[in-house]
This record gives structure tokens, sequence and C-alpha cells, in this order.
């Protein structure tokens, strides 16, 4: 019990210090950092994404940069077509390109969702080691196919000029951008968290840990665990999206196999399985390559250092050094 | 299109499956073996070029830095073993693939450090330079040849020691249950220490074999390691005939694809465009090669546990 | 042959032994007897410090082990038929046998002898075979890892009725014979007692009877208090 | 039209050389016991699972209610009234007794895909779940705990629990006496006995305590054949039996 | 900002893992020119802020955000790859700061994207294809085949080369990224009529292909522009890159006293011959040194017309800017040879003589 009040009050502490070191930075007139919150913030909704089949479902998606890539690549050719006024698809039905936020974030949503149904019909068909490397060469694909197909850039990518609008925001004001991208972040935990207690969490905990009882049981693990795999890469098909709007541009280095390495990295090092973990994890790991990077060109060394440390030295992460061992169901 | 040029593509793709199969060997002993996953394999492949072209530029001779090189790569994997991965047998898999991940980026920058950020020059020994004459016209580089045959000797060893041997037993032993093997008398932290090493020196004998015939530089052994997952992954983990079928399988493919595509795609498209699309499509084909075969057997060709 | 002292274990924060003193003399069978839970794998795991004891004081063979690593534990004489079989799924029957098999091991030709069940499935997958094959598995591994004490822990479950009669003549056999001693932990006391000198009740990590078997199997009232039949 | 609620129908199943089944055609009453033995290897748990659906048997068919199931898959089969325990536990490890059954409880009430509403305050899962659970005589404080930190007898309780809140018509018991000591297989010899008439039983057991105070029917199952089948006292008098199985 | 206040510089680019060491060419060429005025550029103290990209065009764009942001530079530098410039560069010109690239010249910037902040002292990307093209018109070769990467460099390379090549294409590969084994290709320009090669591949591309090429044995003469066959991947090549001829605006041998002067001084401060993106480097320093002593960038139509002037000792001799702040400048056919056991370029012929590119109709400068 006191573990678990330890547990919350990390979270707690976690969920209000984004917001405030967004504010402390703006208030000091310092825009960049503003806009470093703002990134820590995406890559850890791109964390919550992942987290979602990893730590709840344990699928261990080595490809998640794919939707993360296709949520910016989603969001970037809606904006792009609505720079150019010329439509998205004009068969069987005519899009035309939008440069607001909202309807990037639904087309990265549908994109990544769709991707996610063919990707993990075929992957989940396998476990363990398999859907590891299964997943990575889906996104292998998906990058290759991103830098040698021209439309769109190729491998120079998509220059965003402007960042979307959203209704009745000034978006691109970056306190305003970085209020958007935490609320999209805390979204994602409250959904994180309700389906995790849900019937549906209950259902791909289990199948995550033990296929053959809940087989046994009556419950089929390849829906629920396909479901669950979609709604991820949803989430992190997001994440994309407001990366592209943060940075203004998108190119495949988004679904290049590092990238998905980095945000698995966001999960184990904050913690797998557990609900504010990403933010911890995508903030330690960004503060250390902007810092260490501004220090030394060794950086790299630094930084390999440190999260060696973390895997020997903490067992479950950053959050499990700090509250224990997860709870159990 | 001559039937030699097809011939001497198929032998093409043959001697990149086997080169591969070098990478893939260490990895899938590592992996399907021991039930490790090491991202850092890239990164030993590199320690092995790194080293010999080192010692062969100061020394003047190839086979000093070979012998060095694997020394190199075998010691380097004792180390990280002892130091990193032995501490995480009982962990799973995440723990490892972020434990690699780091090793991966302390060797990239300990490289930098150490042999500076230029390409190192390692070529191929005299011994080995020229071509012999294949029927049909053409020459193929003895090199590629002596390529193909160390790859076929290290996989038939492999095989050997694996499967017939005392010591494979136990490596497979340990796998499906380390702390019974240790209670049942056998030493297997130092028997782990060594397979990680063998590893490591298979891995660093790729290095050194490629090296000599591509660049050596940092950051090589990224794009390799990718496809030596694939590969495993294609054979079934932990099964060293797997591996050598998939490598060569997954040579062909590529090589072929890459040969052959823009030709095939020509007949539909533009010459201009069938260039174009066709190398896209053929550098995707592996990964497709491999979404097709997982599909229908979710444990690679040859699965070793089911 | 194997002395321990105050051997006192913990799983994480929760202590499972609290001081278990236990002996065994060369050529002795000592039976563990205690109900579920009570801490009789645990013991068997200190001695080979699969879960090495907080506290305590382990000899066997006249050398001090408290200190060694399980592997040369093992080596000195001690072999290991574990709860729930353990056999190295991947292996064959017979790379299981050989992979840990030693010089002063028993030869194949005579563990098949034994388990004439296991050469006809010699080449068959392990994680094959049945239960009860496994179990033989287990048995016959330990054995060719040439064992001056055989630990077995729970080594009959699972096995049908003939054959667990058949294991029970080997381990006469073997005691007989061989000189083996044993430590036995099997829910069949009808079949134990009478083959062990001397047993020893666990009750919730402590030793809470020790004594000559006979005396254990005498005693209606001792054997409804702990172990319930 | 028969009323058995189980039937087997000339099953077949081979490993490389090995019959593991062969041949084995069988009935289930819908309130009997019916308890299954034999040697080891005879192909006690390959039988068990091709009904259960894990196993595909090569010929042959499995019958439920006079329904062909045999092309179904174990989720299929349980959730037409089909429960199984393993011969090794397999629960979920990490998740509580209370959580483990609570999953069968959910996937009875056909509800797995409720991506919303919280489930441990959800007491039309608590509920059943809690009682299917003292029925098998598992304390009430023990119920919260990590299943892997439970004894084995405890975890034997779970299982069957967790087959109980199935509400099953037929339950496929594989050694469910496996590793119980002295009380506990006596605890579970009742707690099977009570369910009788409730549902029926297919059980595997070597205890032959437990078998013969349970059973209404028994077969013999040698080298993947039926060689006999009756009631307890006919099989016990068979020469064969003992020959094959029993010993003296 | 005060009168004495250095002069802020940010230079982005790349230090580490693959591709690096043009980024440290980059990064030394530039500080060989600060550090030889004791941390001055005409006559300014200079700040130069230097941070590792890792090649990754996100990071940059960060860094780059990082030097506007905070550290409020008033003249950014340092991209390497074409890619990360265009996620770079229209971003920080359009928030007013000065952007003076040593390397990437892609066509959007130097067309379509062109702004009055955005200066390239290198040159336009496909110039040196260009100038190989009519390399090849020059040498006499009368059938090509063509090797270049799949992504869009790739494709403009090729593009580039037949806009001046006059002769018959014997064949056209575009491999993979990153590719490093180069069998099938090579056995495919084998089974050509081609009479020549010309090859687009930068880096460890470029080293793996040469090398695999002298191993085949092929005997058609290997060309490239001068990237492909630079200083910091022939020691790596070895002898098997000898005799390739390669196009560039720049060589070691290339005969004035600032390039004289820049090689020795850059052979005494790293031990090593410059490449050509040290000398492009070296040149954007004193680039943007000609126009601190003209004007302060906080005046930017000053400082704009400062640079736009280019009046400052090339090591390519002449140089002058178009209208897209593009070089106008001369080309040069290069031989790689062996010079007391280092592998290194000499001039073999002038190809072009102030040579522009094709994109400057396409800006509206
Ligand atoms: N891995 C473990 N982690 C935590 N507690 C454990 C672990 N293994 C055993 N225990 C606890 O230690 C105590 C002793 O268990 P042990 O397995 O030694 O009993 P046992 O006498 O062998 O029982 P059984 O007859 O069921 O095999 C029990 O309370 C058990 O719950
Ligand atoms: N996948 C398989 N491949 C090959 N042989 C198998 C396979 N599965 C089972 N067998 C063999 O089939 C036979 C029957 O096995 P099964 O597990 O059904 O026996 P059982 O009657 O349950 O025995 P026990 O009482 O010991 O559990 C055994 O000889 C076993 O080795
Ligand atoms: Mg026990
Ligand atoms: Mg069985």
């Amino acid at each position: 019990m006191a573990k678990h009040r330890a547990e919350l009050l990390v979270n707690l502490v976690i969920a209000l210090a984004l917001p405030a070191a967004a504010l402390t930075a703006w208030a000091l007139g310092e825009s960049f950092y503003v806009s470093l919150v703002s990134r820590v913030a995406i890559l850890a909704l791109a964390g919550v994404g992942l987290n979602l089949a990893l730590g709840y479902g344990g699928m261990v998606s080595f490809g998640h940069a794919a939707f993360f890539g296709l949520g910016a690549y989603a969001a970037g050719i809606f904006a792009f077509h609505a720079f150019d006024g010329t439509p998205v698809i004009s068969w069987p039905i005519q899009i035309m390109g939008a440069a607001s936020m909202p309807v990037g974030w639904l087309a990265a949503i549908v994109v990544a969702g769709l991707a996610a149904l063919a990707i993990g019909a075929i992957s989940l068909r396998t476990s363990g080691v398999y859907f590891i490397m299964i997943t990575l060469a889906f996104a292998q694909m998906l990058y290759y196919l991103a830098v040698s197909i021209p439309t769109y850039g190729g491998a120079d990518g998509l220059i965003l000029y402007l960042r979307s609008g959203f209704p009745g925001l000034d978006s691109s004001d970056d306190l305003t951008f970085f209020a958007l991208c935490y609320a999209l972040l805390m979204l994602a935990i409250f959904i994180t968290w309700r389906i995790a207690g849900s019937r549906f969490g209950m259902a791909l905990r289990g199948a995550s840990r033990n296929e053959e009882r809940l087989a046994a049981v009556g419950i089929s693990p390849y829906p629920i665990k396909l479901v669950a795999f979609c709604i991820s890469a949803m989430i992190t098909a997001v994440a994309g999206a407001l990366f592209a709007e943060l940075v203004g541009f998108v190119s495949p280095t988004l679904m290049a196999w590092k990238m998905s390495g980095e945000i698995l990295i966001f999960v184990i090092l904050g913690g797998v399985g557990r609900l504010y973990a990403p933010i911890i994890g995508a903030a330690i790991f960004i503060l250390l390559e902007t810092l260490i990077g501004g220090i030394t060109d060794r950086w790299q060394f630094v930084l390999g250092l440190v999260l060696l440390g973390v895997v020997l030295f903490a067992r479950g992460g950053v959050m499990g050094a700090l509250t224990g061992r997860a709870r159990h169901v | 299109m001559s039937a030699a040029l097809i011939i001497e593509q198929v032998l093409n793709g043959f001697q990149l499956g086997v080169m591969l199969f070098l990478m893939a060997a260490g990895l899938t002993l590592a992996f399907g073996v021991m039930g490790l996953i090491n991202l850092a394999h890239g990164s030993l492949y590199m320690t092995g070029a790194f080293v010999c072209a080192w010692v062969a530029n100061a020394t003047g001779s190839f086979w000093t830095g070979l012998a060095l090189g694997l020394l190199a790569s075998a010691a380097a994997g004792a180390i990280i073993e002892i130091l990193v991965m032995r501490r995480l047998y009982d962990r799973d898999h995440l723990d490892q693939v972020l434990a690699t991940f780091s090793l991966i980026l302390i060797f990239a920058e300990g490289a930098h450090w150490l042999f500076g950020s230029r390409p190192l020059y390692l070529n191929i020994p005299d011994l080995l330079d020229g071509a012999i004459a294949l029927p049909g016209g053409g020459g193929y580089p003895v090199y590629r040849l002596a390529v193909i045959g160390v790859g076929l000797v290290v996989a038939i060893g492999l095989f050997l020691l694996i499967t017939r041997t005392r010591l494979g037993m136990r490596i497979r032993a340990g796998e499906s249950d380390r702390e019974m093997i240790g209670a049942l008398g056998v030493n297997i932290r130092t028997l782990y220490t060594l397979v990680f090493a063998l590893g490591a020196m298979l891995a660093g004998l790729a290095g050194v074999l490629v090296g000599a015939s591509q660049s050596v530089q940092v950051g090589m052994g990224e794009p390799v390691l990718i496809l030596a997952f694939v590969v495993i992954v294609i054979g079934g983990i932990g099964s060293i005939k797997g591996a050598l079928v998939a490598s060569v399988l997954v040579g062909l493919v590529d090589t072929l694809g890459r040969a052959f595509a823009p030709s095939l795609l020509a007949l539909a498209l533009p010459v201009q465009a069938a260039a174009s699309v066709g190398a896209s499509v053929a550098s995707i084909l592996i990964y497709l090669l491999m979404a097709v075969v997982l599909a229908f057997r979710p444990q690679g060709l040859f699965p070793t546990h089911g | 042959m194997l002395q321990a002292r105050g051997l006192e274990t913990f799983y994480g924060h929760s202590q499972a032994l609290f001081g278990v003193d236990l002996e065994i003399a060369a050529g002795e069978v000592l039976a563990l007897l205690g109900r579920n839970g009570m801490g009789k794998t645990t013991t068997i795991r200190s001695l080979m410090r699969l879960t090495p004891p907080r506290r305590g004081e382990i000899r066997f063979m006249d050398k001090d082990i408290s200190r060694t690593a399980p592997f040369r534990i093992a080596r000195l004489g001690m072999g290991l038929v574990p709860e729930g079989r353990r056999i190295f799924a991947r292996l064959s029957v017979e790379e299981n046998l050989l992979a840990v098999q030693t010089r002063n091991g028993w030869p194949l030709a005579r563990i098949y002898q034994l388990f004439p069940r296991l050469e006809e499935r010699a080449q068959q997958s392990a994680r094959t075979l049945s239960g009860g094959e496994q179990q033989m598995l287990a048995i016959a591994r330990a054995l060719a890892t040439g064992p001056k004490l055989l630990i077995l822990d729970e080594a009959t479950e699972g096995l049908a009725p003939l054959i667990r009669e058949e294991i029970w003549q080997a381990l006469r056999l073997l005691k007989q014979e061989e000189g083996l001693s044993f430590l036995i932990v099997d829910k069949n006391v009808n079949d134990l007692l009478p083959l062990a000198e001397r047993c020893l009740v666990l009750e919730k990590g402590q030793v809470a009877w020790n004594g000559e078997s006979s005396a254990f199997m005498a005693d209606q009232a001792l054997q409804q208090r702990y172990l319930g039949v | 039209m028969s009323d058995a609620l189980l039937s087997l129908r000339g099953l077949n199943k081979t490993f490389g050389a090995l019959k593991a089944t062969d041949d084995v055609s069988l009935d289930v009453a819908s309130d009997e016991i019916h308890v299954i033995i034999g040697p080891n290897g005879a192909g006690k748990s390959t039988l068990i699972a091709q009904v259960a659906g894990a196993l595909k048997p090569d010929s042959g068919s499995v019958l439920l209610s006079d329904e062909d199931v045999t092309r179904l898959g174990v989720p299929a089969r349980a959730r037409r009234g089909l429960a199984r325990t393993f011969q090794v536990s397999s629960l979920i490890a990490n998740f509580s007794a209370l959580a483990n059954v609570s999953l069968a409880v959910q996937s009875h009430q056909g509800s797995s895909f409720r991506l919303w509403r919280s489930a441990s305050r959800d007491s039309r899962l608590r509920e059943p779940a809690q009682e299917a659970l003292s029925r098998v005589g598992m304390a009430a404080t023990r119920c919260d705990i990590p299943v892997d930190e439970l004894s084995h007898g405890e975890r034997r309780q779970v299982e069957l629990a967790v087959a109980l809140a199935l509400q099953p018509r037929l339950m496929l018991l594989d050694e469910p006496m496996a590793g119980l000591g002295g009380q506990d297989c006596i605890n579970m010899t009742a707690v099977l006995k009570r369910l009788r008439g409730e549902c029926a039983i297919l059980l595997v057991e070597h205890d032959m305590d437990a078998v013969f105070a349970l059973a209404d029917r028994i077969s013999v199952l040698v080298y993947g054949r039926v060689i006999a089948s009756g009631t307890p006292q006919e099989i016990r008098a068979s020469r064969e039996v003992q020959e094959a199985y029993l010993g003296n | 900002q005060a009168q004495d206040d250095p002069v802020k510089i940010g230079m982005i680019t790349t230090l580490s893992g693959g591709g690096s060491s043009l980024g440290i060419d980059i990064r030394d060429g530039f500080m060989l020119a600060v550090n030889a005025n004791d941390g001055k550029l005409g006559g300014k103290d200079v700040d130069v802020l230097i941070e590792d990209d890792s090649r990754r065009p996100d990071k940059a764009n960060q860094i780059a955000d990082k030097f506007i942001q905070r550290d409020e530079v008033d003249i950014l530098t340092g991209i390497v790859w074409s890619n990360l410039a265009l996620a770079v560069v229209p971003k920080a010109v359009r928030d007013g700061v000065f952007y003076v690239s040593p390397n990437a010249g892609p066509s959007e910037l130097a067309g379509r994207m062109c702004h009055e902040n955005y200066f390239n002292v290198a040159y336009q990307n496909d110039n040196q294809h260009e100038a190989m093209g009519e390399g090849f018109n020059a040498e006499g070769f009368e059938s090509a085949f063509l090797l270049a990467p799949n992504y869009p460099a790739g494709r403009d390379a090729i593009a580039g080369f037949k806009r001046f090549y006059e002769g018959e294409i014997a064949g056209e590969i575009f491999t993979q990224l990153g590719q490093q084994d180069y069998a099938a290709e090579i056995a495919a320009i084998r089974a050509s009529d081609a009479d020549s090669v010309f090859i687009f591949l930068p880096g460890g591309m470029g080293i793996a292909f040469v090398k695999q090429y002298d191993q085949a044995q092929l005997g058609l003469p290997l060309r490239g522009p001068g990237f492909s066959f630079s200083q910091d991947v022939l020691p790596a090549m070895g002898e098997a890159a000898l005799g390739a001829r390669n196009a560039a605006q720049w060589s070691p041998d290339l005969d004035n006293p600032a390039n004289q002067e820049f090689v020795a001084a850059f052979e005494q401060a790293y031990g090593r011959l410059p490449s050509v993106y040290a000398s492009q480097a070296y040149d954007a320093a004193h680039l943007i040194g000609s126009a601190l002593e003209q004007a302060s960038p906080d005046d930017a139509d000053a400082f704009r017309a400062a640079l736009e002037e280019a009046d400052f000792d090339s090591v390519r001799g002449d140089f002058e800017f178009g209208s897209n702040h593009h070089p106008i400048q001369d080309f040069y056919l290069r031989e790689v040879v062996e010079v007391d056991g280092v592998y290194t370029n000499r001039i073999d012929r002038k190809v072009f003589d102030d040579h522009q590119d094709a994109y400057v109709d396409e800006c509206s400068m």
C-alpha cells in the first residue's frame, strides 16, 4: 500500500513537472526550452503508445517508428497539399489538404490504424523474438519506401512551411503548442489507464503472460492483441503528427530503426508497463542528449554509459527504482 | 540477358548470402542458443574490421591483422559477457535490448576515439587478389570464392559443434534451463563466456572479410546487423542450418532483385521509371521475403522449438 | 557425508527457512517430510546453493561448501532430481544424458537397463516426452553425473503405479548395491519410510521432528499431525 | 442420437512412427466422472489435448452434445463449455488468484472487448470469481496474492477454480492431484466429488486412491489404445489392467 | 548587442556515426580560418558554437532552434547533408538568421526556395555531376554506365550528368542507399557495352564500390563527382582508386596563394591533407570574415550586401555569387594519384569556366 502511494506521488510529480518546466522557461523568455519540453511531451506520447502494446500486451514492437513516421507523413501530407491547394487523393473520393491539426491527427490515426492492422495481422502470428524482428522488418520496408519514392521528397523529406492551425488557438505560439501536446499526452495516458483496467485490459495482460491459459478459458488472444496493437499504433501516430508540426518537416529518418529503438528505450528506461514511465524515459533521454551534446562531442559515449547503468542497476527502469516492483493485478 | 550473366548473378547472390551467413552465425549463436538479443553484434563486427585494418596498416600484413582482429573481437565479446550480459540472462529481452543498444553507442564513440573518424584502409591480401575465368566469359574474383569457402567451413564447423559435441549439448541445455545445467555440474558461466566470445569472434571474422572488400568505418555494423537479424529470423532462431539456408536465400533474392527487377519492370514501364521503381522494389524485397516466410512459418524455416 | 547447520534462507524479503539443521551419513537414506509449502524444496535448493542461504554452514564430503558454486557442489557428488523435472527441453533424451555425464557417472547402457523406456525414446526431443517419461529422464540424468548423494524432490510425481514401484525398486537396489546416500522428498510416505533410516519433518521452515523413520512410521498421531494423513 | 455429452469417434494421432492415440472412441455422459488411466506415455495427455482442441487429430472426430467440434480451436471449445486444467500448472503468473479466475468469468460473460469500464471494481466479475475460489476451498486471505507466490497445492486449487468459473459442461482434468500431499490431496478429492452432477468430468490421474474414490467409469489407455473400459470394480479385477498398469 | 560582443556563429555538423569524417573536415577547415586569426574573423571576435547532428534531420533542427532561440546566434553554418539542410535552412532564414552553407546545396534552395539570407559557398549539388558530364565529352567517351543511390541526391546526380553528357547511356542503375555489396551491379556493367562508368556513391558506398570494382578487374575507366573521390575516402580506397578521374571546383594542387597557404596550414594543424569539404568550410569562414569586416549581422541589409560581394581570397581563385547566392566558379577534372605514398588528387584539366547552376532562373531573387 505504501508503495502504491509512492507510485501515485511519483506519477503526480512527473505529470506536473512538464507544465512546470514549460511555464518556467516561458516566464524566463527561453522559448527554446519551451519547445524542448514540447519535444519531450511528444516523444513521451509516442512511448505511451508503445507502452500499451509493450507494457500491457507484451508485444515488443521494434517497429513503432513506422507508425510515428506514418503519423508525421499523414499530417505533413495534408499540410503540404493545403499549402499547394491540391487534393491529397482524388480517387475514389476527393480529399483536399487541410492545414488543421485535428485533421492531421485524424489522418494520422486512420493511416496508422490501417497500417497496424495489416502489420499486426501478420506479425502477431509470431511471438517472442520473431515478433521483435518482424516488426522491425516492416518498419524498414516502410523506411526504404519512403527513402526511394520521390513523391513527398524521398530521403530529403517534406517541409511544412507553417504550423497547422487549431480552431480557436494560436498554435504557432510555443506555449500554446506545448499545451496541446501536453493535453494529448495526458489524454493518452488516461485512455491507457482506462483500457488497462478494463476487461479488455485484463485479457490483454493475460495474453501477454500466458496465451495458452487465455485460450483455455475461451478468450482468443489474437484479436485482443491485434486491437491493442492498433490502438497503440494510433497513439504513436498522433505523436508523429505533432512532431511534424513541432519541427516543421517530415523525413524518412523518423521511420529508421534507431527511432524505433529510441521509442523502445523511452519505455524501458522509464519502466515497462507503468503509465507515466514514458515521460520519465523520454525526458531523461532528451535531456541527457541535449545537455551532454552541448558539452562534449562524445555525448554518445556518456549516454551509452548512463543507459547501461540504468539497466544493470535499476531493475524495472527508473520507475522501478523509485517505487519498486510494478503492482500486481 | 545472357545465360552467363544469370550464372554470374546467381553466384553473386550465393556469395552475398555466405557473407551474410558469417555475420548471422555469431548472432544466431548468442541469440538462439544462449537466448540473448545482442544489438551490439554489429559493434563486434566493427571491432574485428577496425583492429585488422589498423594492424594491417601498421605491420603491412593482412594475416597478422586478421589474427589480431579475431582476438580483439573475441576479447571484446568476453568482456561484454562478463561485465554486462552475465547479469541479464535471467532478465527479459527488453533489458538486453536496452543494454546492447547502449553498447552500440559506446562502441561507436570508442572507435572514433581510438581510430579517428575517417574510414580505414583495408584491402584483400595479395594471395587472394585476382580473378578466375568463368565459363561463358568474364572473371570472378578469387576473394569472393574464398569467402564462400570460409563461410561454408564455418557453417559446417558450427553445425557440428552445436549438434554433435558435448559442448554443443551443454550450450543448448543451458538455454532451456541455465540453473539446472549448473546444478548438474557444468560450469555454465565460463561456458557462456566462451560461447559469447566465439560468437563475437565470428562477428569479427565477418567484419574483416567484409571490410576488406567493402568499407571499414564507424557505423558499418548497423545495416549489417539488421540484415543478419532478418536472416536468422527467416532461418529459425538458433538454427545454424537455418541461418545458412536463409542467408543464401536472402543473398539470392537481394542480388537477383537488384539485377533483374529493373529490366523486368521495364517490360511494363518506361526505362527511367523502371530503374527507379525497380530499385525501390529491390530494396524491400528481402523484408517482403521475411514477412511472407513468417506469415506462413511463424518460427522460421527451420524452427528449433516447434 | 553431508552436514548443514542453521540454514536460513530468504526469497526476497520473506524468510522460508529458519535455522534448519540436517545430517546424512554415508549410505544412509534421509526422508524429508512436511506438508506443501513447508520448505522442503527450499532446503534442497539451499543445500546446493541454488538459493544461497543467508546464514548457516554446509559441509559435504568433508569440505566446507558454504561458499561453493552449485556446479562444483554437483561435481563433488551431489546429484539432483529437481521438483518439476526440468529436463532440457530442446535436447533429445540421449543428449540430456550426455550433456551432464561425467567420467565416473553411469554409462548409458546401465541407465537404459534401468529405464528401457528411455532407450526407446532416445532420439526424441525431450519436450515431447510424456510426463512420466520426463520424470524418468530427470532421474537418469542425475545418475549420469555419478552422484554419491542423490537428492530426489518429488521424483515419483505423476508416475503410473507400476513405474513408481519400479523406481522404488531401483532406489532400493541403488542403496544396497552402490551404497549411495539419499535425500528424498516424496508424498508416498508408505513407500518412502521403509526405505529411509531417518526422517526429518519440516514445518514452516523449521525442523519439527527428527528421528528414526521406524519411530515415525509407527506413530499414527505424529503422521496425522505433520502430514495430515 | 446418443445421450453422451462428449463422444470421441475413432481419434488417431501419430507423431512420426509413434501412434500416440490409436483409434480411440469413448463417450462421457453428462453427469459422470470418467477417469482415464494408463502407463506413462500411453497418450492420455495427447488425448486430452485433442479434446480440448490444442492438438488436431489426424483423423476421427470430437462431438460435444452431438455438435462436431473437431475443427474448432481451443477458445471456441472453451466457450462451448469445455474447461481444462493442465498437467503442469499453467496460470497467469503475476496475476492474483482472483484475477486469474476473473478472466474466466469475463470470458463466460463474453465481454472481453469492453475497453472502458474498470474491471477491478466490477462486482459482476468479482463475485462469481470469489465464489469459485471459495468452492475449491481457497482461503479468502490468499486470493489477492500473485499466484507465483502461492504454494503448489494452492495453485492447483486456483486452476480448478478457473475451470469452474467457466461453468463448464465438461471438465478436462489432467492429473489434478500431482504434487499434492496428504491433506491437500484429500481436500481436492472432496472438491471434485462435490462437482458430481454439476458437470461431467474427464479425469486423468495416477493416484489410485483418488481414482477409485471418484470414478464412475474408468477407461484404460495403453499405447494409445483403449484396452478396457468399465466400472471401477471391473477394472480393478481385470488381469490385463493389472499387468499393464496397476501392478499388485 | 554591445559593439564588442563577439559575433555568434552556430555550427551544426555531423561529428558522430557514419559520415562524420565530412563533418569533422568542415569543422576543422572552418576553425582553421578562425584560429589563424586568434578567434577573429574580419577583425571581429567570433564565438563558434559547434554541435553534432548525428546526421539526423530532427536533431539538426533541434540544435538550430537552440542556437537561434537560446544562444541567439547571428549566423548558422556547418550542415553536410542536403536533407538536413532542407530541414533546417528554410526555417532558420525565416527567423532572420544568416545561413552560410559549406557543403549541401540542394536544388530547392538554389531555385524555388532560394532566400536572401541563404548563401552557399560550396556548389549547387548538381555542379560536379554536370562537370563530369562535360568531362566525359572531353575525354571522348560515348557509352557511359551510370550508377547512383536511389534517393533524391542520386537522381539529381544522374540528371545533372545527363544535362551535359552527349554520348549514349549503356545502362543506368539506382542502388540502395547504404548498399555495400556491388557484385550484381559490377556484373551488369561487365555485361553491358559501356566504355566508361560514372558513379555517384558518397562515403562508405563509394569505398566499397571502388574496391570491388578494382577486384573485378573490368578495365573500364571509372569516373565520378569530386565527393566520390575526396580526400576523406581516398586513403581507405587505396590503390583501387588510382587513375579515377573526378570533377570538382577545388583541388589541393590548385595554384593560387590562398590555396597553398590553406593546404600547408591544414596539414600542419591536423596532420592530414584537407578534403574538398575542408576547403569549402575554410572559404565559408573567410566569406563570413569578409562580410564582418564591412558590417555587423545586426544590420542585416548591410551584412547581406557584404556577403553578396564575396570579397575574399577563395582557395578556388575566382569566386562570385550568382543572383541565387550560389557560386559561379570553375570546375576541374582531377585524377587520383599517389604522391609520396599518399593518395590525393591532381588537376588534369579545366572543364568549366565560370559555371553557374541550372536553377538560378527558378529563384525569384
Ligand atoms: N520463488 C519463490 N518466491 C517466493 N516465495 C517462495 C518461492 N518459492 C517458494 N516460496 C515460498 O517458500 C515456502 C517454502 O516453499 P517450498 O517450495 O520449499 O515448499 P515445499 O515444502 O517444497 O512444498 P511442496 O510440497 O509444495 O513442494 C512457501 O511458503 C513458498 O510459498
Ligand atoms: N509432439 C510430440 N512429438 C513426438 N512425440 C510426442 C509428442 N507429444 C507426445 N509424444 C509422445 O506421445 C506419447 C504419449 O504422450 P502423452 O503425453 O499423451 O502421455 P501420457 O499418457 O499423458 O503420459 P503421462 O501419464 O506420463 O503424462 C509419449 O510417448 C510421448 O513421448
Ligand atoms: Mg517442493
Ligand atoms: Mg500426461
